[in-house]
């Protein structure tokens, strides 16, 4: 069981590794906040698992401080999308 | 009985982790910011549910699967809002691609 | 090599990764954003020697945790210090860089002869 | 090579890769939200390394409050272009090999920590039954390095100063210049009426579960920042003025009764910050309630920034 739970960690965190291709190339600020949005819920995912896979209950609770910080930060990152059409680098 | 349990596990996890990876794929392959958006919620909704579900039955206590249950209820909720959000400032900028 | 030891190494790169960025980029906020880079390496170095003290049924030595969670809360005020000071820094001469050579095309003209 | 191991060695290069990917990018945009998803891995790295409580810090601080401080300043900045030219190639390449000798120096160190590594944590669970609390890393905090605690959130204070006194002369005492949503936003009013609820409720769990398991005044503080800075850049409520008094007098609670209990320390125990015995555990719950307040009130301010326009 333990085997299982980090081997589907492994597959959520190369997930996430592949979400950040869409933070490089963008081409827009909010594509790159769904990256953030994507790269979050795969954070909280990995941590469940781990919680289970480790037996370690606290680590649940990162999970929910991650789960309501990363909110906090997409909001924080959608204040400042610009309205106007200046592309962005990458 | 703990065979059958962690069958449940197993299902639901590997289930949920399809779902990652298809928002994954559509994130990266779809042509514009709502249909990656849409996507995105796949793996909001789907993907941490089903994680969540099979770890239900993995859970320490009744307290364990409380904090599972409203963990996965706070990112539908937030996801859901970020989401809005998220479309808003994209029809703002009027560019979608 | 066990896990600790590997995360050692990402550490000790982290470091140097961090170091680059401050020394090299002319940008004032990605110099700051290199050294929470560079700080980070640090901590984790500590975070390995923790992670190789754990003994009497803890997971890890409790002292250098504490140490990097105090270290985590110097280095905010630090960089929320360092924050205010690009802004107020950007409002009085509006640049955002820092180079010690006369800047090549805007600058001091006046100055230049 | 078993599973866990593969983890931490696929999270250890995705770490250095989104590292690298903020230092090098191009664009200051792409380079923050590079650091805020590196803050939330390096949460993972930490949880691997068996520090949670290090990791509620860091998911907390680094992914969150940091990320935030920085894209404010960068908002404000994106006016300006940059003038300076990079540095040169042969200034580039001569820091790369420098960065890479240090790197190299400090694996060494890591190759050749002792075969049976110094450790205090018996002591420090030995002593810990004295404190009557049950998180090991939170008897340090305030058993051990009380001292280190209080300077801590004094040095966070000193901060907030140094911060409000690089405001305009004619500003001073106005209120800080967060930047907000310029229009109300339904939906965002939505979010920022519901999610504080929830966010205020984590964060006294955090401080109250912090005495005996993961957790603490900080982590606890941190969610309560984040959960009024939210509040505010929906403009459910305004920015006060940095002369409000309750703003004062939340800024000081947490260290003034963390420092009184200290001084009492000289009276009922033997020495400042030591606890009388019997009453350690109900003494240090009191001071952390405090500095969770205060801590809360401090960073948010923190990142408000320094006061820039005078109440109306």
């Amino acid at each position: 069981m333990t085997s299982f739970l980090f081997a589907a960690a492994i597959f959520v965190l190369v997930m996430e590794a592949l979400g950040l291709v869409r933070i490089l190339r963008g081409p827009a600020d909010a594509d790159r906040i769904l990256s953030v949005q994507l790269i979050g819920s795969g954070g909280v995912a990995v941590l469940l698992l781990l919680s289970a896979a480790t037996q370690t209950p606290a680590i649940m609770d990162v999970a929910l401080m991650l789960a309501l910080l990363a909110t906090f930060v997409s909001v924080a990152f959608l204040r400042d999308v610009r309205p106007s059409d200046e592309p962005t680098n990458t | 009985m703990k065979f059958a349990i962690d069958i449940v596990t197993v299902v639901m996890v590997s289930s949920g982790v399809v779902f990652f990876m298809a928002g994954t794929v559509g994130l990266l392959r779809f042509p514009d910011t709502l249909t990656r958006l849409h996507a995105l919620t796949k793996v909001d909704n789907l993907g941490l549910g089903l994680i969540v579900f099979g770890l239900l039955p993995q859970a320490q206590g009744l307290l364990g699967a409380l904090k599972l249950l409203s963990i996965w209820v706070l990112v539908q909720l937030s996801g859901a809002i970020v989401s809005q959000l998220i479309a808003q400032a994209t029809q703002r900028s009027g560019r979608q691609t | 090599m066990n896990s600790a030891t590997m995360f050692g190494y990402c550490g000790a790169m982290l470091v140097g990764l961090g170091l680059f960025g401050l020394v090299t980029n002319p940008e004032i906020l990605r110099k700051i954003l290199a050294f929470n880079v560079l700080g980070s390496g640090v901590f984790l170095l500590f975070g390995v020697i923790a992670r190789r003290g754990a003994a009497a049924g803890l997971g890890a030595d409790p002292v250098p945790q504490a140490l990097v969670i105090t270290g985590i809360v110097v280095a905010f005020s630090a960089t929320a210090m360092a924050v205010a000071l690009l802004v107020r820094f950007n409002k009085e001469t509006g640049e955002i860089t820092m180079s010690s050579d006369a800047p090549s095309d805007s600058g001091r003209p006046e100055e230049r002869r | 090579m078993t599973y866990d191991v593969l983890f931490d060695l696929g999270l250890a290069g995705v770490l250095i890769a989104i590292a690298a990917g903020a230092i090098f990018a191009r664009g200051s945009f792409v380079s923050l939200v590079l650091f805020m998803v590196y803050g939330l891995l390096l949460a993972i790295v930490w949880v691997r390394l068996s520090a949670v409580d290090v990791a509620l810090t860091e998911t907390a601080i680094g992914g969150g409050v940091t990320g935030m401080l920085l894209l404010g300043a960068a908002s404000r900045l994106r006016a300006t272009k940059g003038s300076a030219a990079k540095a040169g190639f042969p200034a580039r390449l001569a820091a790369g090999a420098l960065c890479i000798l240090v790197s190299i120096a400090l694996g060494i160190v890591v190759y050749a920590l002792p075969e049976v590594p110094p450790t205090l944590a018996p002591i420090a669970k030995e002593n810990l039954a004295s404190s009557g609390l049950g998180n090991p890393v939170a008897g340090v905090l305030f058993v051990y390095r009380a001292l280190d605690t209080l300077l801590e959130k004094v040095v966070l204070l000193l901060a907030l100063v140094g911060v409000w006194s690089l405001a305009q002369d004619q500003a001073w005492g106005g209120m800080p210049g967060l930047r907000v949503y310029a229009k109300p936003n339904s939906i965002l009013v939505f979010l920022a009426q519901v999610l504080p609820p929830v966010g205020i409720t984590v964060g006294i769990y955090m401080f109250w579960a912090g005495a005996n398991r993961p957790g603490g005044a900080f982590q606890g503080g941190t969610v309560l920042a984040a959960m009024w800075l939210l509040v505010m850049m929906a403009r459910l409520r305004e920015v006060p003025a940095i002369d409000t008094l309750w703003v004062r007098q939340l800024l000081v609670v947490g260290p003034a009764i963390f420092l009184l209990i200290g001084l009492l320390g000289f009276v009922f125990a033997d020495s400042f910050l030591a606890y009388p015995p019997d009453h350690a555990k109900p003494l240090i719950v009191i001071a952390e309630a405090a500095l969770t307040l205060s801590i809360g009130v401090t960073l948010a301010l923190l990142v408000a920034g320094p006061p820039e326009r005078l109440r109306q």
